[in-house]
């Protein structure tokens, strides 16, 4: 198994410059959110694969752990979503800026 | 054996956590559980000390010092402070006074307290945390524990004389004795400070008593006159002395019964304690001596004088104790602590008597503390007015009661001893002259003659209830037969109390604390025997009773012969008068010399320097970073990929580093 | 012949990966991404984990990725809003940089960093962790107290959806 | 070779072919079991009693026009009826259909798989089937097939959970994820003895996945005119159908495996009929359920989940934990 680490490591880094690359180019806000699951998937995968070849359980559970948390974030966040749609009529993340200076 | 000891200031803070937190609930239910808990803890707790006092009366006389540490309180470095408890001859002489004298108290303010509404359980915790604090003063075994106590009462003094804080003359009262207070602890503190420290450079890092009394020969003497001095200064102003005497007058604004408990019984004598407790300190100084009795003498006569013309009599009262603990502080300075402190125990029952029959007199008159407006209360208030004829001779030093033998002992001890001289005792006659004409000039102008208050008032003349009166008689009972244990030797007696003081005062025989090696004092009590006969003792004590006599019949024939005559008296010497009257005008100097160049200071500060200077510093410190900020608010762009862009190439950075210094 | 597998497997979730990010339409990409779950899951599969793998699938295809379509249509989206200039976005250079940099980075520090930890267990007993037992073995004693904590944190979310889904 | 390839290739075809055959038959059962229901015959004129009438519907649905609306997402209208036919299909690879059997002096597992997690795979692959409702009501652009679509996928969504838990409290007191492992635990008492709560539990959930009769909110002809698929038309439409019955028939199998003992029962018939006994046992209960009961309303359905479905498989799992923790 280990002799194969390094591809799945790079496969899970090259997922993750993706999922980047959506957050940071996308403006539809559920889009930039599926990039976000995009990372956590690649970081998912990247964790296995070091629980394998480390032969140690603390990858796996975090692994878990990180599945929680995107169903979490994904029940909060597409309720912000559907707020945010009924008050502006749109997701357009850049509409998004009633906090800045 | 005496393991329980911590009863005693714990039963009082169960009353103040009882009534203080659930205080108001318990009020609303049933008002008398208040009262239950309040005096019944301080009932259990006098039980309790009762109990120790008898175990330790069955004990050798130079076996009685138990010190029971019931826990560590703080822990610096090789310093180290804990909570416990000293039992000896000295504390627990204190401790049952103020416990059985504070309990009849807290069962004569059931009475006198019952028709306030809403305040009754605050002032039970108040008094309960009185109580707890000065058992803590009076029991404490180290100088800290002690001082907290001390702070305490202070704290105690001042939530009590502004129990009514409504009326503002009253707050003002508690913020001038707290202030006054406050001026001395700080004096007091510096005191303790420095033994600490001169201590701590010998190695013992101690502040327990008998630690420190064992290696007092390890401080210079100048050294220990400094903190005797500032000891001294502290005590000042606890017990009243000149120069910081001037908040226990303003201090009657409280209720009656807390001027009895605290305004005469128990808080001023803690100085007188302190001094006491430190005899051994004091011993190794004579100039501190020498300043303590100076002082002691000078406030006795100066408040004497003053209270010759109040017509308040509740302030009569109060300028009276401040003189009767100037002759207790007389004693101290002479060596006589013994004396001192038998006099300590004798005022507290006859003053806490006449403060409560005082009490009684303004329950009776509705309210009324002006003497010129009382009168021939003798018919209608007739418990009140035989007990408080009784303290009044306990207080003159009537032959008989106890004020006579614990009086005459310090004025022998003034005359005799080898630090006092004549012209203390000439101080001390003088004012015992004093004494007995303004008291009895109280008794002629309330009890006697027509009663000059206005028709409504005089309907509701009555006497006290049952709650108030009995403490009375039991006090009564104790003022009079209270001298009976100090009887002087040149009587036939044997001086009770000076044998039981014996081993914790002075540098005599059988002392329960280890002696200073130094050339201290030869001590007092010891002296006088053997420099003077019985002879002149017992012409001294004559002269001394025929000037109180003059006192008396001066004061019967200014107030019940011949009215006239204080008037004309008054228009004559009209200068002298009006000195008497405005308190020979201490107040206004003080407000003069030290409070109104303080407040200008004050203004200057605040005006100047801290609005001026302080603010502009920081409202210029502030308006820099608000500049800043807003130069660094554009990066706050509103747009999250801006901020996911920042975020990424941060964590690029970082990465960074660590892989390359992976490889390098 | 694993190798070739874990190679397609790769290509399939870095074409799925583009296009999630590529996709006008905001269904199209939720599905591409429903399609990037299954190959994780495959992935997860090829390093003999079975029930991670299940559970992929359960939570990412059958829970979030159904939530995320099911609000796309309550807000009926159809067309992006920057639909005209995603891939313009995307060949942005200073965003090509930063991605070139991370890939870099990550392989320079995968490809060749030295492997410190090593686990106790061995590889059969890793393969038996990629079924149930142990790992539930594992949730119960060791890892109890994350794991309760993560359940409070789904609680919290569920109870902070339906208040902001509330309509007043 | 023969071990790896030859042999599961082939159980793979029959088991295949067979259950695509039960489902085909299901409608022609269904359409008979009502109509007896109902006082009537059903079909009668293909065949004998009608018996070769869903070869000749799907003939029918072969050569009908299909039919792709304007309006709609072309790409994911012809892709969900595959979603959907795709993730009813995929769940036969679990099911044990039987007892091994001997054939040619080589033991034959009856299935194709027995992964140890086998239930989670089938819960998991069941929501999928959601997608295709969901994504061929919405890419037809019609209101009626999106409706169709949200409400059908909320209530799949809500009804999984339910149903999960039922299961969980099963494999509680069976201690494996396996299916077999679950056959093999009833030998002495059925679970549905055992867990008679989780049982009704999960038949209300199952028939609720099923989009069948008092749940099927998708549907719903009277309201939404067919639902989902109303644009569907030809082989299309067919395999939505199909899909449906395929589920009907796993659902069926899933009762049986997971409560009525698989393939367990007295031995004068082989454990491969008693299974199928049970499953058409199952499945007539299904179809009485649809002759029996009116349509719920929407609001109703979702209630009847969340207030009373969830909490009672919630207690059900503690109780069992209770017992379990006792005995």
């Amino acid at each position: 198994m280990a002799e194969y680490q390094n591809i799945y490591l790079i496969l899970s880094a090259i997922l993750f410059t993706i999922g980047c690359g959506g957050v940071i180019t996308r403006k539809n806000a559920i889009v930039v959110f599926l990039s976000i699951e995009i990372m956590l998937g690649a970081v998912n995968l990247a964790f296995i694969t070091f629980s394998r070849a480390n032969n140690s359980p603390e990858g796996i559970f975090m692994v878990m752990c990180i599945m929680a948390v995107a169903a979490a974030e994904a029940a909060v966040g597409l309720a912000i979503f559907v707020l945010l749609y009924r008050q502006t009529g749109s997701i357009n993340i850049d509409k998004f800026n009633l906090l800045k200076w | 054996m005496f393991d329980y000891v911590w009863l005693i200031p714990f039963l009082p803070l169960v009353g103040v956590l009882v009534n203080g937190l659930f205080g108001r609930r318990i009020e609303k239910a049933n008002k008398s559980i208040i009262h239950w808990i309040g005096c019944g803890s301080v009932g259990l707790a006098f039980l309790v000390t009762f109990i120790i006092f008898i175990q330790m009366l069955r004990l050798e006389p130079d076996k009685r010092l138990y010190d029971y540490t019931w826990f560590t309180w703080m822990e610096s470095g090789n310093f180290i402070v804990t909570v416990g408890y000293l039992i000896d001859p000295i504390s627990m002489f204190m401790c049952m006074f103020v416990t059985g004298v504070g309990f009849l108290i807290h069962i004569y303010s059931i009475g006198y307290m019952w028709h306030d509404e809403g305040t009754y359980f605050r002032y039970f915790t108040y008094l309960n945390l009185f109580m707890f604090c000065m058992i803590n003063l009076v029991l404490a075994d180290n100088f800290l524990l002690m001082f907290l106590g001390w702070e305490g009462v202070g704290l105690c003094s001042y939530l009590l004389i502004a129990f009514w804080f409504g009326n503002k003359e009253f707050a003002i009262a508690g913020k001038k004795a707290f202030i006054t207070n406050r001026i001395g602890d700080f004096f007091f503190a510096i005191g303790m400070l420095l033994l600490i420290v001169n201590l701590g450079k010998h190695g013992m890092w101690s502040i327990k008593y008998t630690d420190v009394f064992a290696h007092v020969s390890l401080l210079s003497p100048d050294l220990i006159t400094l903190i005797c001095i500032l000891f001294f200064l502290g005590c000042t102003a606890k017990s009243a002395q000149i120069p910081l005497y001037v908040w226990l007058p303003d201090a009657m604004a409280g209720p009656t019964p807390v001027s009895a408990l605290i305004h005469a019984a128990t808080m001023v004598t803690a100085g007188v304690y302190f001094v006491a407790r430190c005899n051994i300190l004091y011993t190794m100084s004579p100039l501190a001596m020498q300043a303590v009795a100076i002082v002691g003498a000078l406030t006795a006569f100066f408040a004497a004088t003053i209270a010759l013309t109040h017509n308040d009599i509740k302030k009569v009262l109060a300028y009276s104790t401040v003189s009767q603990l100037g002759y207790m502080f007389m004693g101290l300075g002479v060596g006589a602590f013994a004396a001192g402190l038998f006099h300590v125990l004798t005022h507290s029952f006859f003053k806490a008597l006449l403060f409560m029959c005082a009490g009684c007199v303004i329950h009776g008159m509705s309210g009324e503390q002006d003497m010129r407006y009382m009168g021939g209360l003798r018919k209608k208030m007739p418990v009140t007015f035989y007990t408080m004829v009784i303290a009044t001779l306990a207080l003159i030093g009537f032959p008989g009661f106890s004020g006579f033998f614990s009086k005459d002992e310090i004025l022998w001890m003034a005359f005799s001893s080898p630090n006092g001289n004549i012209m203390l005792w000439l101080i001390g006659v003088l004012t015992a002259a004093m004494t007995a004409f303004y008291m009895f000039r109280l008794i002629f102008m309330t009890f006697f003659n027509e009663c000059r208050a206005s028709e409504e008032v005089r309907k509701h003349i009555h006497e006290a209830p049952k709650s108030m009166t009995i403490p009375l008689i039991i006090l009564a009972f104790l003022s009079v037969v209270g001298g009976y244990i100090g009887i002087p030797k040149a009587l036939g007696g044997s001086n009770i109390v000076e044998h039981y003081l014996k081993p914790v005062i002075g540098l005599g025989d059988g002392k329960l604390f280890q002696d200073a090696t130094g050339t201290a004092i030869t001590h007092g009590a010891e002296a006088a025997g053997h420099h003077f006969s019985h002879m002149i003792e017992y012409t001294l004590m004559a002269i001394t009773t025929i000037i109180v006599f003059a006192g008396i019949f001066l004061a019967y024939t200014m107030y019940m012969k011949k009215r006239t005559i204080p008037e004309k008296l008054a228009e004559k010497h009209s200068l002298f008068y009006r000195l008497l009257l405005n308190k020979w005008y201490i107040d206004e100097l003080y407000e003069w010399n030290v409070i109104k160049p303080l407040h200008t200071f004050s203004v200057f500060m605040w005006k100047i320097a801290d609005v001026i200077i302080i603010d502009g510093l920081v409202n210029k410190t502030a308006q820099f970073f608000m500049w800043c900020g807003s130069m660094l608010r554009h990066i706050q762009t509103g747009y999250v990929q801006r901020y996911a862009i920042t975020l990424v190439a941060g964590t690029v950075v970082i990465v960074m580093y660590y892989i390359f210094s992976l490889y390098i | 012949m694993e190798q070739a597998l874990i190679l397609i497997c790769g290509i399939i979730a870095i074409a799925t990966a583009i296009m999630v990010i590529l996709s006008r339409n905001t269904v199209h990409s939720a599905m591409w991404m429903v399609g990037n779950c299954f190959i994780i899951a495959v992935l997860f599969l090829l390093l003999r984990f079975q029930f991670i793998a299940i559970l992929q699938i359960i939570v990412y295809a059958g829970a979030i990725m159904m939530f995320i379509i099911y609000a796309i249509m309550m807000l009926n989206l159809r067309l992006s809003d920057d639909s005209a200039d995603i891939v313009k976005n995307l060949l942005n250079g200073r965003y090509l940089l930063l991605a070139l940099l991370f890939i870099g980075i990550v392989i320079l520090g995968v490809g060749f960093g030295p492997m410190a930890l090593k686990g106790t267990m061995t590889d059969q007993a890793m393969i038996k962790f990629g079924e149930v037992e142990l790992l539930a073995n594992y949730i119960f004693s060791e890892g109890l107290l994350p794991f309760e904590l993560v359940s409070v944190l789904l609680t919290a979310a569920i109870v902070g959806a339906i208040y902001l889904a509330k309509k007043n | 070779m023969v071990e790896y390839l030859i042999i599961p290739v082939i159980k793979l075809i029959v088991i295949f072919s067979v259950f695509l055959f039960i489902a085909a038959y299901t409608t022609y059962m269904e359409r008979k079991v009502l109509g007896h229901m109902q006082m009537r015959y059903g079909p009668m004129r293909v065949g004998f009693h009608g018996l070769l009438q869903p070869i000749a519907d799907g003939i029918k649905n072969l050569f009908k026009e299909d039919l792709i609306p304007e309006n709609a997402d072309k790409t994911v209208f012809v892709l969900a009826p595959a979603i959907s036919i795709t993730a009813a299909v995929i769940l036969l690879a679990v099911i044990p259909l039987g007892p091994p059997i001997t054939i040619f002096g080589r033991t034959i597992n009856l299935y194709i798989a027995n992964p140890s997690i086998g239930i989670l795979f089938i819960l998991g692959f069941s929501t999928l089937g959601a997608y295709g409702n969901i994504l061929g009501g919405w890419s037809s652009g019609n209101k009626y097939g999106y409706m169709g679509g949200l409400r059908g996928s909320a209530m799949i969504i809500s009804y999984e959970i339910s149903m999960a838990f039922a299961v969980v409290s099963i494999i509680m007191i069976t201690g494996s994820f396996s299916l077999v492992d679950m056959v093999h635990a009833q030998t002495g008492l059925w679970n549905v003895f055992k867990q008679p709560v989780a049982f009704l539990v999960f038949l209300i959930s199952g028939i609720a996945e099923l989009n069948r009769t008092p749940f099927d909110m998708p549907e719903a002809e009277s309201e939404l005119c067919c639902g989902y698929n109303v644009e569907y038309s030809s082989m299309k439409f067919a395999l939505f159908f199909l899909a449906e019955y395929i589920h009907m028939v796993v659902f069926a199998s899933l009762v049986t495996t997971l409560f009525f003992g698989g393939w367990h029962g007295p031995a004068f018939l082989p454990g491969v009929v008693w299974f199928f006994i049970k499953v058409f046992a199952v499945i007539f209960l299904c179809i009485w359920v649809r002759a029996t009961f009116p349509r719920l309303r929407y609001d109703k359905v979702m209630k009847l989940e969340w207030k009373f479905l969830l909490p009672v498989a919630l207690l059900n799992i503690l109780a069992t934990g209770m017992v379990m923790a006792v005995l």
